[in-house]
């Protein structure tokens, strides 16, 4: 008799785990379940550098689950991290790691889940490729102010820099141009989207833009004889580096853990490849 | 009714002084205004015939903004006795729905003809459909209007010739049955056809109600008036003195 | 010697008027011919079934449908919330004020009505912020915020149609209701509103329309890139005029670009219908009358 | 009056009483935020520095000069082109043919300021570009442009407005002396009209300092102070928008008030210049 009820115990549990490793994997292949049953708005903003990676993540995660709603709002690094710290988003983007002084404040939790690098940029018929880190700094403070200088045409150089909240500005100036003074002429463009489009329609304009928004419309300048694409970020040659962070204020909400987990699920990863970064998984 | 029966007076006027914006308009007007008469006033225009009518009902503070100013005593027979109409007790409202007006040109409301007749009635708060129905009814037949337009109670009443018009003004004052009818040269508008339809149905409401009527037309003011005075430098006369 | 002055004075005013006639035009034509081509489903509903879109069903990405209806609800809610205030406060204006309270009633309309939006939309955000921090983490800049801020926006011009259209009432047709017994209220309601209401109606139509393309407002107080259609007047949204700017700016690749010239041509056509109809009753209140038979 | 007309007449004013509280609420409400500033000694840097964050620096004056330059600049290039259209309108153009454009011209005010916004960054800017070789297009030539399109509807309907109050028979004693419609204008409408012009004229500089899109789309936002047209430059109401601060208490989202307080004194000001100009006396010649 107990013998009997003991096989059956045995059976059944084996039965149990069974199914629960048949389970298992299927559910975690598809990320976007554990959005099932979830309602509710997950409020982003910040970083512009993400906005291409969190739209396609919305509309991933949306159309399997019309009853979440994801709301993006760009604005810059700064932004991100203010907002999420005064509690007006979900999670605010960063192209920068937030300072200690910020994480402390705020009480901030922090998740990378891509690299990716700062580029300078011009327009794709200009025919400077390459730069040295002391003519970028030059032409950034506004002493090089003519392409011909550094082997271009008799034309001015038109800057284009960032706002202050920009955190792709943050790590250009800092990692690119070792804190050196940016040319208060320069024209401000509100995020790398902006930049990039900008770029490509002034032939003697010149920029930075994350390297994952780099393509054909944009020309990438060499940075001391290093091409600024991915694989030379990875490889650490190319200097001016940096992570894409999405940050919480204390731990994420349900809702807002689902989208970081999909995030850093194979899913959300190939579309951060996808977009032009690097993964970190 | 005979000029020298002396009749009980209905509107009382003493020294009455009007100014406009500083520019006088009215200076010292003392008259009285006879019970079931038709009073005319006749006069040059500019004299200020519309602006006496309109201190009998008040209407005059209607004007926005208001710079009119006046001066002096109305009284008009009501609620048994003379009353001083400028009185803070008295209600608007209640003045104008006994005191009764109809204007120079025939003025209808965009609506129809059968809502024109029962606007004021309304106004006053007649919710039940009969008793309205019965009111316009009469008040189109002592307009002299009920045959022509029974037919058509609903069709907008732009559409009535212009002395039809005018004669729905008429119902439209008469329909909560004022004491007092003020008219402002009701047949100055229209053609002499009209003009005679207005004058007899007027002359049929003298039993139920008091009229002071503005007037140019000497022939009319013969024809229907049954004391005539003269407006003259703001002040106002019998017509044997002026 | 004068002649050939006076010859310069056709020369000028023909001219200036045609320059600026073929500026505008130019920057009407330069629009459609860019952007007709990209007028179709696609571009307001994407790869989205249009009737699933419709019923809500399903959401609608890289397309306009998201913002269409933002702006929508936009448009209805600050209309909603500014009319009422704004046609009492224009027949407060025009029938019950005078004097002094007249004029400084007057002023403080005008200098709102003057007043950039940019600024209306930070008083709207900062409000907000100084909510959030001071009562509940629960206030966020929101649709509801937005519409708020355009509501402020648009008040003047209600206000202002209004007063203009009671104002300019004749004296006689304004002494009939009185005559008749009306109160002064009864007037009002009765005859002088109905009255004037083809040209508070235009007004109305101009508030819309300033409502729908009005872009520096709604920047400050909620307005995002991705949000798709509000369920709630407490969260985000997305917006035609919004939309229009971001793609300037930012947009990504040639099909943005197309959507951007598409969501212009749509914001135009909707102000154009608007501001026609506007004018158009506005043209037709000099009959005299309106129609309620 | 009876209980209704009484509730009534006291809920309009109600209505009035908050719609005339709003111009004050915002008022107060900067000026509050503002406050810190406004008496912590450091107005006068605020107000005249630079704008560079990084060095703790939060000066305006660079906007404030780019604002006042883009709304001169854009009402100086609208205001011949308005008056002569406007004269055409209302006086030199055969009947229909003014009726025509003055229709059209009111339908121009309905176009969205952020349409101009848009084809000016896809036609002006890469024409002023091409055209002025060197510069980026992004300069306050390129916005004023803009601008002054934007502003023209709003200074010519005004323009027409006081042409037409022009009394009738100043004009037909000219005609019976045998002036021509040049000779009519500029010698009896133009001179009478002089108050209502100066009244467009400071309408349109409110329109222009109000604007936000157009200057932010097409000047550049560059934080310097702007040495000729060809310059990139930010305005007050750009740098509003630009600078989306969310903590309450960091000095940029402080001097974001200072921005607003100085656009709604300065707006303020131009609603009481035009609302003087309606009044001054010199309707005669």
């Amino acid at each position: 008799m107990l013998y009997k009820s003991l096989k059956t115990l045995v059976i059944l549990s084996f039965l149990i785990s069974l199914l629960f490793f048949v389970s298992m994997p299927a559910s975690l292949a598809d990320p976007l379940a554990a959005f099932e049953g979830m309602k509710g708005e997950i409020k982003i903003s910040g970083g512009t550098a993400h906005i291409p990676v969190m739209k396609a993540a919305a509309k991933a995660i949306m159309t399997a689950n019309p009853e979440v709603r994801i709301s993006i709002a760009g604005g810059g690094s700064g932004v991100g991290i203010k907002q999420v710290g005064e509690g007006l988003v979900d999670i605010g983007n960063s192209g920068r790691q937030p300072t200690e002084g910020e994480v402390s404040k705020y009480g901030l939790k922090m998740f990378k889940w891509a690299i990716d690098g700062v580029a300078v940029v011009a327009h794709p018929q200009n025919g400077v490729k390459a730069l040295t880190e002391s003519q970028l700094k030059e032409i950034f403070s506004g002493k090089i102010s003519n392409w011909q200088r550094i082997g271009g045409p008799d034309k001015a150089i038109n800057l284009y820099t960032r706002d202050a909240a920009s955190g792709t500005r943050e790590v250009f100036w800092t990692k690119a141009l070792g804190k050196g003074e940016i040319f208060d002429k320069a024209n401000v463009v509100v995020s790398n989207g902006a930049m990039k489009a900008a770029i490509s329609n002034d032939p003697y304009g010149i920029g930075y833009v994350s390297v994952g928004h780099i393509d054909d419309s944009v020309s990438a300048v060499a940075l001391d004889g290093v091409a600024p694409t991915m694989e030379r970020v990875v490889s650490g040659d190319y200097p001016v580096a940096r992570g894409l962070f999405s940050n919480t204020k204390g731990d994420p909400g349900p809702l807002a853990q689902a989208f970081l987990d999909f995030l850093f699920s194979p899913v959300g990863q190939a579309i951060v490849r996808d977009r032009g970064f690097i993964p970190v998984k | 009714m005979k000029m020298n029966e002396a009749p009980a007076p209905k509107v009382e006027l003493r020294n009455v002084r009007f100014d406009y914006g500083g520019a006088p308009i009215l200076n010292g007007v003392t008259a009285v205004f006879p019970t079931h008469c038709i009073t005319a006033v006749v006069g040059p225009s500019g004299q200020g015939k519309t602006t006496l009518l309109m201190t009998l009902n008040r209407l005059w503070q209607e004007e926005r903004p208001t710079v009119g100013r006046l001066a002096g005593t109305v009284r008009i027979h009501l609620n048994g006795g003379l009353v001083d109409i400028y009185e803070d007790r008295y209600d608007l409202t209640w003045l104008r729905r006994r005191v009764a007006m109809v204007f120079q040109s025939p003025n209808p409301l965009p609506m129809s003809i059968y809502k024109n007749v029962a606007f004021p009635l309304k106004l006053a708060g007649e919710k039940r459909d009969h008793r309205m129905e019965e009111r316009v009814q009469a008040a189109l037949r002592q307009a002299f209007l009920w045959d022509e337009v029974k037919d058509r109670l609903h069709k907008d009443a732009r559409e009535l010739s212009g002395g039809q018009q005018q004669r729905l003004c008429i119902a439209r004052a008469l329909i909560l049955k004022p004491e007092v009818l003020l008219l402002d040269e009701p047949t100055s508008s229209l053609d002499l056809r009209a003009c005679e339809v207005i004058e007899a149905l007027l002359a049929h409401q003298k039993e139920s109600c008091t009229m002071v009527m503005v007037s140019h037309y000497l022939e009319q003011v013969r024809r229907i008036a049954d004391r005539v005075m003269v407006m003259e430098n703001g002040r106002l006369l019998p017509r044997d003195a002026a | 010697m004068m002649r050939h002055a006076f010859k310069l004075f056709h020369v000028w005013v023909w001219g200036s008027t045609l320059l600026l006639l073929a500026a505008t035009g130019t920057v009407i034509g330069f629009l459609l011919v860019r952007g007709w081509a990209g007028i179709g489903r696609e571009l307001v509903f994407g790869e989205t079934p249009v009737l699933a879109a419709l019923m809500l069903q399903r959401p609608v990405f890289d397309g306009l449908f998201p913002a269409m209806v933002g702006t929508l609800a936009l448009v209805l809610l600050s209309v909603g919330m500014a009319l009422p205030v704004g046609l009492a406060t224009g027949i407060y204006l025009a029938e019950y004020a005078t004097g002094r309270l007249y004029s400084l009633l007057s002023l403080f309309f005008d200098i709102l009505a003057g007043m950039p939006s940019i600024v209306v939309g930070l008083f709207g955000f900062s409000i907000t912020i100084f909510l959030h921090h001071r009562f509940s983490g629960k206030i966020y800049p929101c649709l509801f915020i937005s519409a708020l801020s355009l509501a402020v926006l648009v008040l003047p011009y209600l206000i202002r149609t209004t007063q203009a259209a009671l104002e300019a009432i004749p004296a006689d047709l304004r002494l009939i209701g009185p005559s008749l017994g009306a109160t002064r209220f009864q007037n009002i309601f009765h005859v002088l509103v109905p009255h004037s209401l083809k040209s508070i109606l235009s007004g109305i139509l101009l508030a819309i329309g300033r409502c729908a393309e009005d872009t520096a407002v709604i920047m400050l107080t909620g307005v995002v890139v991705s949000a798709g259609i509000p369920k709630s007047i407490w969260g985000n949204f997305e917006a035609l005029p919004f939309y229009i700017y971001y793609i300037s700016a930012q947009y990504a690749d040639a099909d943005e670009l197309t959507r951007g010239y598409g969501a212009a041509i749509i914001l135009l056509l909707l102000c154009a219908f608007l501001f026609g109809i506007a004018f158009w009753l506005q043209r037709r209140l000099s009959q005299r009358w309106f129609e309620r038979v | 009056m009876t209980r209704s007309e009484f509730l009534t007449k006291y809920g309009f004013m109600a209505a009035a009483i908050i719609s005339a509280a709003v111009p004050l609420a915002i008022f107060i409400f900067m000026a509050l935020l503002g406050y810190p500033i406004l008496t912590s000694g450091r107005l006068f840097g605020t107000l005249l520095g630079a704008w560079d964050p990084i060095h703790q620096s939060y000066g305006i004056l660079p906007m404030i000069i780019g604002t006042f330059i883009l709304a001169i600049l854009a009402v100086a290039a609208a205001f011949p082109v308005c008056l002569g259209c406007a004269a055409l309108v209302s006086d030199a153009a055969p009947g229909p043919v003014g009726r025509f454009l003055h229709g059209v011209v009111r339908m121009m005010t309905g176009i969205p300021t952020v349409v101009y916004g848009f084809v000016g960054i896809f036609l002006l800017v890469p024409l002023i570009r091409e055209a002025f070789g060197g510069g980026s297009g992004f300069s306050l030539l390129t916005a004023a442009l803009m601008l002054a399109l934007l502003v023209s509807p709003t200074m010519i309907l005004l323009f027409c407005d006081s042409f037409g109050r022009v009394t009738h028979t100043y004009r037909q004693a000219a005609a019976a002396l045998g002036a021509t419609t040049a000779q009519q204008f500029l010698f009896v409408v133009l001179p009478q009209a002089r108050n209502g012009i100066l009244a467009g004229v400071l309408l349109g500089l409110g329109r222009a300092l109000g604007d936000t899109l157009i200057a932010l789309m097409l000047a550049g936002n560059a934080v310097a102070f702007p040495d000729h047209v060809f310059d990139s430059a930010r305005t007050l109401t750009a740098h509003i928008a630009l600078i989306i601060a969310a903590d309450f208490d960091s000095p940029e989202f402080r001097t974001l008030f200072l921005c607003g307080l100085t656009l709604y004194v300065l707006t303020t000001l131009l609603v009481l210049g035009v609302r003087l100009t309606m009044r001054l006396p010199g309707r005669r010649p």
